[in-house]
């Protein structure tokens, strides 16, 4: 009973820390950060539904998160002409049967296949539906966008909607169902096919599924979780464009995910949170903040292929094992000079694209013109890189050191 | 009766045939080993049985019933469940759930996402069960992929037999083992396929000699012979065909 | 109006097979090693970045010789230094890496050049009018750029057909595990085909640079359409290539040159709608408007209809 | 159970390291919101496809705060003018997140220009919540968004323009065209989206007024920023037989569509609103001369008086890679300035008062009005060409620049509004 006690825990922790949030942070930027948070992250893993437990690598996902923010933006627009009568607190569902729909009929053709056949209709349908966004003007409004207010509706426990931080409470609710819905379907029949199919889903035929029905089955749950997440964003924004429909939505929630980790549940979360801080906390301080991003991407796929969720279940093991500790000084060691390394890079970098003669920048100030600080930078980074050269192997050592399987060892492979 | 009878069966890809009009009966619960030299066509008659591949021409029934152009999934539903000569599992999924995901369909839980699996005790039971029957239940929480190859070898066999399908199609299921665990695998096979009906296909003349009681040769896509162990044994023409060196070579 | 269908027809060419240019690269890629390189096209724009640059101070034709091979050695080393480094994680993994490729190429692009457009000019040689016809000129540039990717079509293919190493390739295309065993080093095949394809890309950028504007979002504009001509023409065939590249080039161009749309069809049909109906921007719609989207659609038709291209033989 | 739970404290050391950057980040903004200058945010594209015009906007109004203002003690009796950089990358969505941080920032007064699209996101955001939060109005100063609905039915007592509408602008470009006797064919292209509508529509309706014998001989849209290849669109403009093209088009679109009409030989005029600077001038180069013509406010050769023309050379030394773009920045800002010491602070509904009706000599000498009844800007209006004669600020460093043919005073561009505005009550 020990494990039951743990994931109530576990949930209730989610629970309270959702709550509590706006308590400890609750500045009006705080919470435009955690409502957009909370969007990103019932998108996020709404998509690793798709990608990380189905298999599905989707181009187009921002379709259904698209589709449902306008249909929520347009029930939005109709209670305020009093055309219809409709709770606030149920947008997002307004905007998950949207998703849902557009999974039915999109999912009906597009899940026959998974892989590369299933990638390429996803960009196909992303590109025709963004498209179509821009020329049907009378649903989409163009490039300006659709808009809505939130304020009309019947007040909801005396919340009138009229500051995000109602708008965060009702997301709380959401995002909390939404978490733990998509957790519990990974639990069910349909939801551990889905593993299977992603695996080999020619052994799943053999075994009684369809495949495609089980691709299907998440096709249309990750649709109406991105229709959701889009119903939120059209609460918490009272916005909606082609753009949350378009190939650059889709990138950033495969971004999103990926970075995270694929693999893993808690994966898209980390993502979702990184990515939501990053660009807060980067965007307004760099013109650089995207060439950041796509050098933090690259590196990701190519060094950490299951994401942070994975880098961090990577020290499970060790963790098991009590030798934990024993990595603390060789990873500060490397984790140093990398971090030198890191910021005299982008210090040069930052300088080279500088239009002022003086750059500040993280606490220095840097003349654009001297030769100084150009030879600061270029040493930092070199020494930062030497030393991280130097110190990887000992990194190694100590993490084959804390992973050595314990005497009784694991079984020879025979192959 | 025939629980699976083949008629004509005939099988081409583009101009090769691989399947020559094979004629076959199987009956309920026998044990029927196809052996024939390599590219006789045994794999693709199977494929052809499981739904892999639709036949170019002739007829398949299983208990009366035609399997023509059905996909794998219906076929597997009837009752039939194979396994495959190249290992082939759920390799990210654990020992235990590659059971169970096994168990899924003919338990009745077909495509439900609104039961969770670990409050399902009896489904459960039954996995452990069937890990306990092929011996892997110490191996249960390590994702499959990771086990060793005559533990792959053995959870394929378990995925075949879990569901409880009355015909099992096994495809070399002791290929690549070392003689005591091919001893323990036939060991094995026995225990689990007792009450149904075996097709096996198998390299290892002392293992079919060993478990089956009726034995078919595929030479070149036709069925060149088919009877019991001891007249297959006796048959000049298997003998030349292939047999002779099978033996001399074990 | 047989001036606007000559026109029409010139133009689909000449985009058709710059797009072929492209398309071969990525389809004689795609098919050896199964990536779908995303990126593709962003080595395309870096062509055209690096002639410009190059041509500031040597000169067109210098730019014209080293800007493709400074692409495709940038080439070789991604596929050597990252491909091959994600290729043991599947193809989602390798799919995701040219995907986030792509974007950091056109931040790098903006980073190192800017976000203007650049003044890339066609060299002075080839500033005439090669014919006029009925009063619209012709430039020899686009004369140019049509030799050019007929020429690189003609080399292609009698690489691919009369060479030893085209024969691997071939090989490679149609059984990719079989090559292996021939004792081929097959590691180097693809780092060099893939540093073959993406310098054709490069060329392609350096000749269309000039005409079409070099700017941080060409990429972009040619970017999903090589991926919809290398799937519609179907995996593996370089004719079909070709085909839906001069397809797709030329349906763009007459879409665009017809003065047709739904309201002709309505006409036609004897069908009238009122102004104000909630579908208006259907009814009202012309072939024009939704030129850039026919690809994506012929994509999906194609995909759900005829899942092996055009011309090829292989399920994708 | 135990990986979820070591997977739970992993992520809760992991989220409490997070926290406190973003705790440590607050409190640093949070101190600023005390200090002494005034903020003023300025929302445009600073990154993505649509960067350079934003970056240049935000050079000149930097260069505008620092050489009008700061450099010479300040305003309010010593208070520095501090711009406050906001990326909105000409999203509409991306709007909505910059507009909540800015709020959150404790910004009042916020420049955006680009993008009609935006500044109606703006308008109904700045709006919403100016209903929603009385006493923390937000001021929203439009320096270049120019669809005529923005001061027309969706006027706002909180937003004022700076430029001129669209149809201003098209009424003094149709009055310069209507002159010219030699024009009877004309082709209107333009991107698909609201303002290459308007402009399309707007010039339709305007020479048929003016010059009903003008033939329009094609009334084109094309998708924004997805076209490779203009030619196909040139070939029918050449098939056409036009004497003159109007175009609405910025950016990438207006040099593909410029090159590639001058490509195919074709030589007669184009009339824009955007191509100029930014890259545009130099890439088109000489083909450009005499061809392009742009409706602008304020002239940029020649220009009228020493005191703007010191402004130009001081900002050219400061940045010799750019242009003075959008000279109306440093207008705007200034009027902003005369407003608040006025009223003697920075309180939106006071500035918004103060900048209605308000008349305002600029640096060029010509005198501006803001009308109070939509709040919509008159000043001259000019129509340049594209040369290299006479040009002592060119454009892109290229040698080529524009100058001014024609020039209406601001007087006779005024027009009627339907605006009805509802003002506020305090």
């Amino acid at each position: 009973m020990k494990t039951l006690a743990a994931k109530w825990g576990l949930w209730g922790g989610y629970l309270a820390v959702l709550l509590l949030l706006p308590q400890v942070f609750d500045s009006i930027l705080a919470i435009s950060i955690f409502n957009q948070m909370a969007i990103a992250i019932v998108f996020a893993l709404s998509y690793n539904m798709l990608l990380g437990q189905g298999g599905m690598l989707s181009f187009g996902h921002a379709v259904y998160f698209g589709l449902g923010g306008f249909l929520a933006v347009h029930v939005l627009r109709l209670m305020e002409f009093e055309a219809m009568y409709f709770s606030i607190a149920l947008i997002p569902l307004i905007g998950g049967l949207t998703g849902l729909l557009a999974g039915i009929f999109v999912g009906s053709f597009s899940t026959r296949k998974a892989g590369t056949v299933f990638a390429m209709i996803s960009l196909g349908i992303g590109e025709l539906v963004a498209a179509s966004s821009l020329i049907f003007t009378g649903f989409f409004g163009g490039e300006a966008g659709v808009s809505g207010d939130r304020t009309f509706g019947p007040p909801l426990f005396g919340m009138d909607f009229f500051s995000d931080t109602d708008v965060y409470y009702l997301a709380v609710f959401w995002v909390f169902v939404s978490t733990l819905f998509m957790y519990l379907f990974t639990r069910t029949p349909a939801g551990r096919m889905a593993n299977a199919v992603r695996d080999n889903p020619e052994r799943a035929e053999f075994i009684g599924y369809s495949a495609r029905w089980v691709r299907f089955i998440s096709f249309c749950a990750a649709g109406t979780f991105a229709g959701v997440a889009g119903g939120l964003f059209a609460l918490n924004y009272e916005f909606v464009t082609d753009e949350n429909l378009n190939l650059v939505t889709s990138g950033r929630v495969l971004l999103m995910a990926y970075i995270g980790g694929l693999g893993f549940f808690i994966g898209p979360i980390i993502g979702a949170i990184i990515l939501t801080l990053m660009n807060f906390l980067l965007s307004n301080y760099t013109e650089l903040f995207l060439l950041y991003l796509g050098i933090l991407f690259v590196l990701t796929v190519l060094f950490l292929p299951r994401g942070f969720a994975g880098f961090i279940m990577m020290h499970q093991a060790a963790w098991l094992r009590g030798r934990l500790h024993g990595l603390a000084l060789p990873y500060l060691l490397t984790g140093l000079p990398a971090l030198l390394f890191i910021l005299s890079a982008v210090c040069l970098l930052e300088l080279s694209h500088a239009s002022e003669p003086v750059l500040h920048f993280l606490g220095l100030s840097l003349a654009r013109d001297s030769a100084l600080s150009w030879a600061g930078l270029v040493l930092g980074a070199g020494l930062g890189a030497f030393l991280t050269a130097r110190s990887t192997p000992g990194l190694r050592r100590a993490w084959e050191a804390a992973n050595a399987p314990e005497t009784r060892g694991g079984r020879e492979r025979a192959s | 009766m025939s629980i699976l009878s083949l008629r004509g069966l005939r099988k081409n890809f583009g101009a090769t045939e691989i399947i020559r009009g094979v004629d076959l009966g199987i009956e309920t619960g026998e044990k029927h080993a196809i052996i024939g030299p390599n590219g006789a066509g045994k794999s693709t008659l199977f494929h052809l049985i499981s739904g892999k591949y639709a036949p170019s021409a002739g007829a398949i029934e299983f208990k009366g019933k035609s399997l023509a152009n059905l996909p794998p999934h219906h076929i597997n539903r009837l009752g039939i469940a194979r396994s495959f000569q190249v290992t082939n599992i759920f390799p990210r999924l654990s020992v235990f759930e590659n059971i169970r995901c096994a168990l899924l369909w003919p338990s009745g839980y077909h495509y439900s996402f609104w039961r969770l699996l670990d409050r399902e005790a009896g489904l459960n039971r039954e996995t452990e069960q069937v890990l306990e029957k092929i011996g892997l239940a110490g191996r249960a929480k390590i994702p499959a992929g990771e086990i060793a190859y005559s533990e792959q070898r053995a959870l394929e066999l378990g995925m075949a037999i879990a569901g409880g399908a009355e015909l099992i199609l096994l495809d070399e299921p002791v290929a690549g083992m070392s003689h005591s665990e091919a001893d323990h695998a036939v060991d094995l096979i026995r225990r689990v396929t007792e009450g149904k009906t075996l097709i096996m296909v198998e390299h290892d003349m002392n293992i079919v000699f060993e478990l089956a009681d009726r034995i078919s040769v595929l030479v070149y896509g036709e069925v060149i012979a088919s009877g019991a162990p001891a007249e297959i044994r006796a048959n000049t023409q298997v003998q030349e065909a292939y047999l002779g060196e099978a033996l001399s070579d074990a | 109006m047989p001036e606007v269908l000559v026109f029409a027809t010139l133009n689909g060419l000449v985009t058709g097979l710059l797009l072929f240019m492209l398309a071969s690269g990525l389809t004689v890629i795609f098919s050896m090693m199964g990536v779908l390189n995303f990126a593709h096209a962003s080595f395309y724009m870096l062509g055209a970045y690096f002639a410009y640059s190059i041509s500031l101070y040597f000169g067109y034709w210098t730019g014209l010789i080293l800007a493709p091979l400074i692409v495709g050695v940038l080439g070789a080393l991604v596929e050597r230094y990252g491909l091959r480094r994600v290729h043991q994680h599947g193809h989602v993994a390798e799919l995701v890496f040219t995907f986030g490729l792509a974007f950091l190429i056109e931040e790098a692009v903006q980073f190192f050049w800017g976000q203007d457009t650049k003044n890339y000019q066609t060299p002075d040689l080839l500033d005439f009018p090669l014919f006029t016809l009925f009063g619209q000129e012709f430039s020899a540039y686009r004369g140019f750029m049509l030799t050019i990717s007929i020429g690189i079509f003609i080399g292609l293919y009698q690489v691919l057909t009369r060479s030893r190493v085209g024969l691997i390739i071939q090989a490679a295309i149609s059984h990719p595990h079989m090559v292996a065993n021939l004792g081929h080093n097959v590691p180097l095949i693809f780092t060099a085909v893939f540093g073959v394809g993406t310098a054709l890309a490069g060329l392609a950028g350096v000749i269309a640079g000039p005409v079409l504007t070099t700017f941080p979002g060409m990429a972009l504009v040619l970017g999903s359409i090589v991926f919809v001509i290398v799937v519609i023409g179907g995996l593996g065939s370089l004719p079909g290539a070709l085909i839906a590249s001069l397809l797709i080039g030329l349906l763009q161009s007459y879409a665009i040159a017809a003065n047709v749309g739904m309201p002709e069809l309505l006409e036609l049909l004897g069908l009238e709608f009122p102004r104000s109906h909630p579908l208006d921007d259907l009814w009202t719609l012309n072939l024009a408007q939704i030129a850039p989207v026919l690809p994506f659609l012929l994509l999906v038709l194609v995909l759900i209809f005829r899942p092996t291209g055009l011309m090829g033989k292989r399920e994708q | 159970m135990v990986h979820l739970l070591s997977l739970a404290r992993a992520c809760s050391r992991f989220l409490s390291i997070f926290l406190i950057i973003l705790a440590a980040s607050f409190s640093a903004q949070a101190r600023a919101q005390d200090s002494e200058p005034v903020r003023i945010g300025f929302m445009d594209p600073l990154s993505g496809p649509f960067a350079s015009i934003g970056t240049s906007g935000l050079t000149v109004l930097q260069f505008a705060a620092d050489y009008l203002f700061n450099s010479r003690g300040g305003i309010l009796g010593g208070r520095m003018i501090e711009i406050v950089p906001l990326d909105n990358m000409q999203s509409p969505t991306e709007t909505q997140i910059q507009f909540r941080r800015a709020v959150g920032e404790g910004l009042r007064i916020i420049f955006q220009g680009n993008s009609s699209a935006v500044a109606n996101a703006l308008n109904t955001a700045v709006t919403r919540h100016n209903r929603r939060n009385p006493g923390q109005e937000i001021l929203q100063l439009n320096y270049s968004a120019v669809d005529p609905i923005l001061t027309e039915e969706n006027c706002s007592f909180w937003h004022f323009r700076f430029d001129a509408h669209a149809v201003m602008k098209l009424n003094v470009l149709t009055d310069f065209i209507a002159r010219n006797e030699d024009i009877q064919r004309m082709y209107i292209i333009g991107q698909d989206y609201s303002f290459g509508h308007v402009v399309a529509e707007t010039s339709e309706r305007l020479l048929r007024e003016k010059r009903p014998d003008i033939e329009i001989v094609g009334n084109e849209f094309h998708p924004i920023g997805q076209v490779k290849d203009f030619t196909p669109y040139v070939t029918k403009i050449v098939a056409s037989n036009a004497d003159a093209v109007i175009t609405g088009n910025f950016g990438a679109d207006m040099v593909s569509l410029a090159r590639s009409i001058i490509d195919s030989g074709l030589d007669i005029p184009i009339y824009t609103f955007y191509a100029a600077y930014d890259g545009i001038t130099a890439t088109l180069g000489a083909d450009g001369k005499n061809r392009i013509r742009l409706v602008h406010n304020d002239s940029a050769n020649p220009i009228p008086t020493e005191k703007r023309k010191q402004f130009y050379r001081d900002f050219k030394a400061a940045h010799p890679g750019r242009d003075v773009t959008q000279p109306r920045l440093a207008m705007a800002l200034s009027m902003l300035v005369q407003a608040m010491e006025e009223t003697g602070g920075t309180d939106p509904y006071e500035l918004a008062l103060a900048l209605e009706d308000m008349r305002f000599t600029t640096l060029s000498g010509e005198e501006v009005w803001m009308r109070g009844s939509d709040h919509q800007i008159f000043q001259d209006l000019h129509v340049s060409v594209m040369t290299d004669e006479g040009i002592e600020f060119d454009a892109d460093n290229s040698g080529f620049g524009l100058y001014t043919e024609h020039f209406v005073p601001a007087e006779q561009t005024v027009m009627e509004t339907s605006c009805e505005m509802r003002r506020p009550r305090r």
